[in-house]
């Protein structure tokens, strides 16, 4: 969806609001890889929290796809409108990067959450947890619940997705130093779509009877197992983690289904990132630690310019009820 | 047996047992034997293992049943694009109804309610106003897509009913699931009323020439609109057992289906331009679709396989029905 | 009694057209009424009153004395009504039998249809008629135009009703059958029906009419007994013109036989369809062809036009062999053909009237930057209208507007308008009226006369007889005999051979 | 006034000034006017800001050069919904063109000739064998999807010329993007022979009545072939200057834009069932979709609105044209 916060009193808009230093409302613009999806309805919620609390205001729109050409078509109308910032969970490291010397010739900063693009000229990334972090948290938990050995699916949204492949390759590179006796299957590819994640997880389920456990590399996939294997009547006898959000994993876990699964907080992520590109919007330098009202320390790293939110959060049947998106 | 279909094509009695159609079906039923003893041999028997075959048989089941409502549809010479959104439509409004806590029944009700409701809008603009078929699903699958995003508001729809996944999936008779056994009664009912049903000529009539209906006193306008609501509450049905194979609402779901549906009907041997089609054909067309599926998956070949084995599955189809025709015509 | 329907100062108006304008009419049970008039006259719209097609502007129905509202076409079927309309309309892909049953099926115990016992119905029927039993069970699109025409007789027969409608039933049927349908008509006045019949042939109703209603420019101009009927008084009175002035006749010089033939058929043939066909046309000439309905003439016809594949025999063009496998390649040869089927083969119905008329000739018709000539094609448009006289609003009024009698003019014209060395007419005046289809066959005679080969296939004997300098028969795909029409008793000899007595 | 209807519509000349569809057409351009003006008003003027309206302009030629294919199609009484996976198949050409490192000359040909290539295929079979063309072109749809797929590997396709960005959207005369200049050349000249070369009112009469062109002669099949490969052609155009617009190739690639350049035909005022639609029609159709779209992103509104009001204006479109077409007709 959209949302445009709009502080009290803040009804200038930002082409007209002069350069009165530090009474400016900046507003800041995010584009996410979709719209309607819960993941990026959270973010969003979190952001405007932020966005209320630190007087900015907040422009969240994007396309109902996932797709490069429609998200580029939002930033640009955005530059357009000559907002202070603007900011993508990038669906390409690469299809922006015109646009991103646009807004630098406009003087509009330009950020990404989530997910990266590779131009330079991007002035901060805000991070969820490291690619690093989430694959060895999955592969670790997985390696735990086979007992170390046995077939391992793996299903995953896109085969494009260059978060996603990034988690799939530290997944492997983990497995194969801890765990070498797990034999990992092909990556399958069942795109954001929870059914078709049933579907073929199903049929692998059929395909591998042998099969001991499996991993939902997306939102979309972990549930999507999770139905199959219920279906399938392995119930404990198949281990699934995955990233997965809270309400779509919540039943599962408490039917014991899974056992664990992972994500980072999403409404802090967004928080964060209307925290960090205000930082920049007025001229404060991030430092290695910084401290973030309501998260707590965060850390920067000025070589790669990007905020990292914390290490992963592992949902489990004592703290799922804690959450609801 | 034979009867059933040459009357299905031509309405004849006479050519029932040569009639071409039924060596049509009789095509699609060998081509769905040898896929299934290829599979049997170059899977280890996987094929045969209990949850594929379930979840192969579910799919197949939630294809047929709006299969069914569309081959009527196309036999009026008609379409249904929305089908894939009225799904979602639907998935959402049980979706919403289970988080407000409302009854079972009543969650069913509204389903079903909104797969007819979906039904008569776009039953109504056609037969009343006469809007092509195609413009009217162009637009309300747009519509209802947009609704079902607006009313899930960005999240996922979560609080589904068990008993859907209970009834349909997990109840087995033989070992197969209660659904598939539902929709073959389903399939054999409608196909034999098409044939021997005042009513069932009436549709294939319409579909031949609706102007003819029109002068020959029949209710055209109704029937039309009342095709197309059965059409909008099969496809609700299929939605709720496709919630039970998956429960939890996206804002995409459903995205997609009617494409399967309309390839079931036309691989079933059903005419786009109307006038001949049969309920039974789009069933083995949903049976082969999903087989298509499945072997993709069990003899891990590159998924994109699918869309070209469908692509050109539907053409031949096509090509075949139509070379039986003409052979027919002299 | 009061009469069964009773139709008073019905008004009908489509935009500007008045179709009708306070028409009256009664029909009695047991009576046939004729109605007549020239092509866009009104009769079929008045027709398509009567059956709840177009509602009327104004004016008054009862039936037995009570006024009533046909709202619909199911509103006339329930007072017992049925219809054959001008264009029939079929379900291609249903069997002739559910056509015919549709919409009054028999049904079993079960409430299911049933089909054995339809069959039983509609046999006798078929038996009076001479329809084949054995094509009840084709699907409909697999029958001649003739035969269809036959299927919607069969059609008001089985439906019993007490007013039976015929909207020219007999445009392309020949002798025997009309003779056949003649008896089921007679059949049905002594049970009490009351029937409505429109024909352009004016003979055909001296022989079966008990009174008639003329109808000129959507206005009743009278209305005659059965013992006031004639040919002459008909035609005055539709016309407003005294007929008898008409001078007609070019008389054809017969053609020369040692000059080379315009189009020479050698022993064509075609699987199941006909065999043998040897025949040939010389400049200058109008050779016709008769034959009963699905005797093989517009078969022959069309593998001369490169339609249909003929499987055996050559076509040779001036004393060339050619091959013929498109239309297009035809029509560059110089044949032109008329196809019988004009709903379905002829007319563009979104199209305009001139648009219609010059789809043959377009490319004749070029203007400056490579634009359509304006002036050209109007000048084209206003020589046809006269020469045929259309009856149309403008030029561009889309062709659907027309009566069926003008739109089988403005297609017949498309081929008038081109350059050709034979051109092959397929029931060229299905449907047009009897002044208009004089002045066609004049037409036809002074194309002839300037040196066209003319082919005309027709189930219509008088048009043979006024417009051939010979006549070939066809019976069941093979050409059984030829005359000249200089013959004596030709019309008898024509009709016997063409149901297979006597021959060459 | 019934007159004017029926010509303007089937295409005669004569009464082009009085004609209903150019009513039609002025009542999409007063749409169109109001639109600009509400947006001009509502968005501090950044509607008229050159970044925002060289984007619209170039969307909108994008839609619009398929759309001049996708109109003779239609008029055909035909339909090609293979747009979309065609535009993303010659998308994935240039980007493995570029990769290999081929002279742009060489991949701009290898290009057309994909566009050409899969609109002969369409033809062929849709003329030639008579397979219905929502068959067809939903065959090819899934076929050349799927090849894109395997084509791109998984990866994306990044090697685009630059050429394509600075000839089409780089380069502005009157401030206005080039490629929008030649659109306007290409829709005026291509509407202008529609109806006043023989050619084009051989397609009008094909669409009207398909066996009686094959009675007057003309070469119907070829001509229907020949349609379908001017409208791949123009897909492979639309691809370039979207490849222009955003230089990078997902196996996403053009999916939906069949829905984009058929809505666009179709509000438009162009008959689905054939005889009927005009080219200038379809590009205001196509500035009104764009329009939208724009007006949605300007706005901040849900983006789900634009699937509810593009949904409307189809439905409401082709209620108006056959409103009028009624009024013509009696
Ligand atoms: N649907 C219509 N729209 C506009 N005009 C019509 C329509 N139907 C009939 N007309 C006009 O009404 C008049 C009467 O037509 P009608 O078909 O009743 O003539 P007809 O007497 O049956 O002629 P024919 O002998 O040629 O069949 C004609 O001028 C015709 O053009
Ligand atoms: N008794 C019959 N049973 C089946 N088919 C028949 C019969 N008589 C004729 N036909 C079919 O009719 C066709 C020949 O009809 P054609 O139209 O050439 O004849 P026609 O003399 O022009 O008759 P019409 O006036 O109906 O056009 C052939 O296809 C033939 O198979
Ligand atoms: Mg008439
Ligand atoms: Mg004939």
């Amino acid at each position: 969806g959209v949302s445009v916060k709009k502080n009290e009193g803040g009804a200038a808009s930002p082409a007209a609001s002069g350069a009165n230093g530090a009474d400016k409302q900046y507003t800041i613009a995010f584009v996410p890889k979709l719209v309607g999806f819960p993941y990026f309805t959270s973010m969003d919620k979190g952001a405007q929290k932020a966005a209320k609390e630190l007087g900015v205001k907040w422009i969240y729109q994007g396309p109902t796809t996932a797709d490069v050409s429609e998200q580029a078509k939002y930033v640009s109308g955005l530059i357009d409108q000559k907002v202070d910032a603007v900011g993508v969970a990038a669906n390409s490291p690469t299809a922006l990067n015109q646009l991103i010397g646009k807004a630098k010739g406009q003087n509009i900063k330009f950020f990404t959450s989530d997910s990266d693009v590779t131009n330079p000229d991007r002035s901060l990334f805000v991070q969820q947890a490291t690619d690093k972090d989430l694959g060895y948290a999955m592969a670790d938990i997985i390696a735990e619940e086979v007992g170390g050995e046995g077939k391992v699916g793996i299903l995953s949204a896109g085969s494009t997705a260059t978060n996603l492949n990034a988690w799939i390759g530290f997944v492997k590179e983990r497995l194969a130093e801890k765990a070498p006796k797990i034999q990992l299957l092909d990556t399958q590819f069942a795109g954001e779509d929870i059914n078709k994640s049933t579907q073929i997880a199903s049929q692998i389920i059929a395909a591998n009877p042998d099969i001991k456990g499996f991993i939902g590399i997306s939102a979309a996939n972990t549930p999507g197992i999770a139905e199959a294997v219920k279906q399938a009547g392995k119930t404990g006898e198949i281990a699934i983690t995955g990233i997965g959000i809270p309400n779509g994993v919540k039943p599962y876990i408490k039917a014991g289904v899974i056992n664990k699964a992972i994500l980072w907080d999403p409404e802090k992520l967004g928080y964060l990132t209307v925290w960090g590109v205000l930082q920049q919007l007025k001229g404060v330098e991030l430092q290695a630690e910084n401290d973030v009202p309501g998260i707590g320390k965060v850390k920067y790293d000025a070589a790669t310019k990007s905020l990292l939110l914390g290490p992963p959060l592992v949902f489990d049947k004592e703290n799922i009820d804690n959450y609801d998106f | 047996m034979s009867q059933t279909t040459a009357a299905t094509r031509s309405g004849s009695m006479e050519s029932l047992k040569h009639s071409f159609l039924m060596k049509y079906e009789f095509i699609l039923f060998v081509l769905i034997a040898l896929i299934v003893l290829f599979l049997s041999i170059t899977t280890d028997g996987n094929f045969w293992n209990q949850g594929n075959l379930s979840s192969v048989l579910v799919s197949v089941s939630i294809v047929s049943i709006a299969a069914v409502g569309a081959t009527l549809v196309i036999i009026t010479s008609g379409i249904d694009i929305s089908a894939g959104s009225v799904l979602g439509l639907t998935a959402t409004v049980v979706a919403l109804g289970g988080q407000h806590g409302l009854p079972l029944w009543l969650i069913i009700v509204s389903a079903l309610a909104t797969g007819c409701i979906a039904g008569f809008i776009n039953g109504y603009l056609i037969a009343v106003h006469k809007v092509p078929a195609i413009i009217v699903t162009l637009g309300t699958l747009s519509i209802w897509r947009s609704a079902v995003f607006m009313l899930l508001g960005g999240s996922w729809g979560t609080d589904i009913p068990m008993e859907f996944s209970e009834w349909f999936i997990m109840t087995k008779l033989a070992g197969v699931p209660l659904i598939f056994w539902l929709v073959i009664v389903l399939v054999l009912v409608s196909g034999y009323m098409m044939n021997n049903r005042k009513w069932g000529r009436y549709i294939y009539a319409l579909g031949n020439n609706e102007e003819a209906t029109v002068f020959a006193g029949l209710p055209t306008k109704r029937l039309l609109v009342f095709i197309y609501v059965i059409a909008g509450l099969l496809v609700a049905v299929s939605a709720l057992v496709s919630l039970g194979q998956s429960p939890i609402v996206q804002s995409s779901s459903g995205q997609g289906f009617e494409l399967s549906v309309i390839a079931a009907v036309v691989i079933g041997g059903a005419s786009i331009s109307g006038g001949r089609g049969s309920i039974m054909g789009a069933f083995l067309g949903a049976i082969l679709v999903e087989l298509v599926r499945n072997a993709v998956i069990l003899l891990h070949i590159q998924p994109f396989w699918t869309g070209v084995v469908m692509g050109v599955m539907i053409i031949i189809a096509v090509l075949v029905s139509l070379s039986r025709d003409k052979g027919g015509a002299n | 009694m009061p009469h069964l329907l009773e139709l008073v100062d019905i008004s009908k108006s489509f935009g500007g057209t008045h179709a009708l304008k306070s028409v009256s009419i009664s029909l009695q049970a047991g009576k046939l009424h004729a109605i007549v008039g020239e092509n866009g006259a009104g009769k079929s719209t008045l027709i398509k009153t009567i059956m709840g097609v177009h509602q009327p502007d104004a004016g008054q129905m009862f039936v037995e004395g009570e006024p009533v509202k046909i709202a619909n076409p199911s509103v006339a079927r329930k007072l017992g009504f049925s219809a054959v309309f001008q264009d029939p309309l079929t379900y291609p892909h249903l069997s002739v039998l559910e056509n015919i049953f549709l919409t009054d099926p028999i049904l079993n115990k079960m409430g299911n249809l049933d089909f054995a016992a339809m069959e039983r119905k509609i046999k006798p029927y078929c038996e009076q008629l001479g329809f084949d039993v054995k094509l009840l069970h084709r699907e409909i699109r697999t029958l001649r135009l003739g035969h269809r025409q036959l299927v919607t007789i069969l059609k008001a027969l089985v439906e019993d009703a007490r007013l039976i409608i015929f909207d020219e039933p007999t445009a392309i049927l020949s002798a025997g059958e009309i003779d056949h349908l003649f008896k089921i008509i007679d059949y049905l006045k002594k049970n009490n029906r009351a029937v409505v019949y429109i024909s352009h042939r004016l003979e055909e109703l001296m022989r079966i009419a008990d009174e008639a209603t003329i109808l000129t420019d959507g206005r009743t101009v009278g209305h005659r007994t059965k013992e006031e009927l004639s040919i002459d008084d008909l035609l005055t009175k539709m016309s407003g013109k005294d007929m008898r002035d008409y001078q007609p006749d070019v008389r054809l010089s017969k053609p020369d036989g040692s000059r080379q033939p315009v189009v020479e058929v050698k022993q064509l043939g075609k699987q199941g369809q006909f065999e043998n066909i040897d025949m040939q046309i010389w400049p200058g000439e109008v050779l016709g062809v008769y034959g009963q309905v699905g005797a093989g003439r517009s078969e022959v016809a069309l593998s001369m036009f490169g339609m249909r594949a003929a499987d055996r025999g050559e076509v040779w063009i001036e004393g060339r062999k050619v091959k013929i496998k498109h239309p297009k390649d035809a029509i560059s040869k110089g044949i032109g053909y008329l196809p019988e089927d004009r709903k379905s083969q002829g007319v563009f119905s979104f199209q305009s009237i001139s648009n219609n008329l010059i789809s043959v000739v377009f490319r004749k018709l070029r203007g400056p930057l490579f634009s359509l000539n304006r002036r050209k094609t109007n000048e084209l448009m206003e020589k046809y209208q006269k020469i045929l006289s259309i009856k149309y609003g403008a030029p561009s009024d889309p062709i659907s507007s027309l009566s069926g009698g003008n739109q089988q003019k403005v297609v017949l014209g498309r081929w008038m308008a081109e350059d050709l060395k034979l051109l092959i007419l397929d029931e060229p005046t299905q449907g047009v009226d009897v002044m208009t289809k004089r002045q066609i066959h004049d037409l036809i005679k002074s194309l002839a006369a300037e040196g066209l080969a003319v082919l005309v296939i027709s189930s219509d004997l008088p048009e043979l007889l006024s417009v051939s300098s010979r006549i070939l028969v066809m019976n069941r795909g093979r050409i059984v005999a030829e005359y000249d029409e200089t013959q004596d008793d030709l019309a008898q000899k024509l009709l016997s051979s063409a149901v297979g007595i006597g021959g060459k």
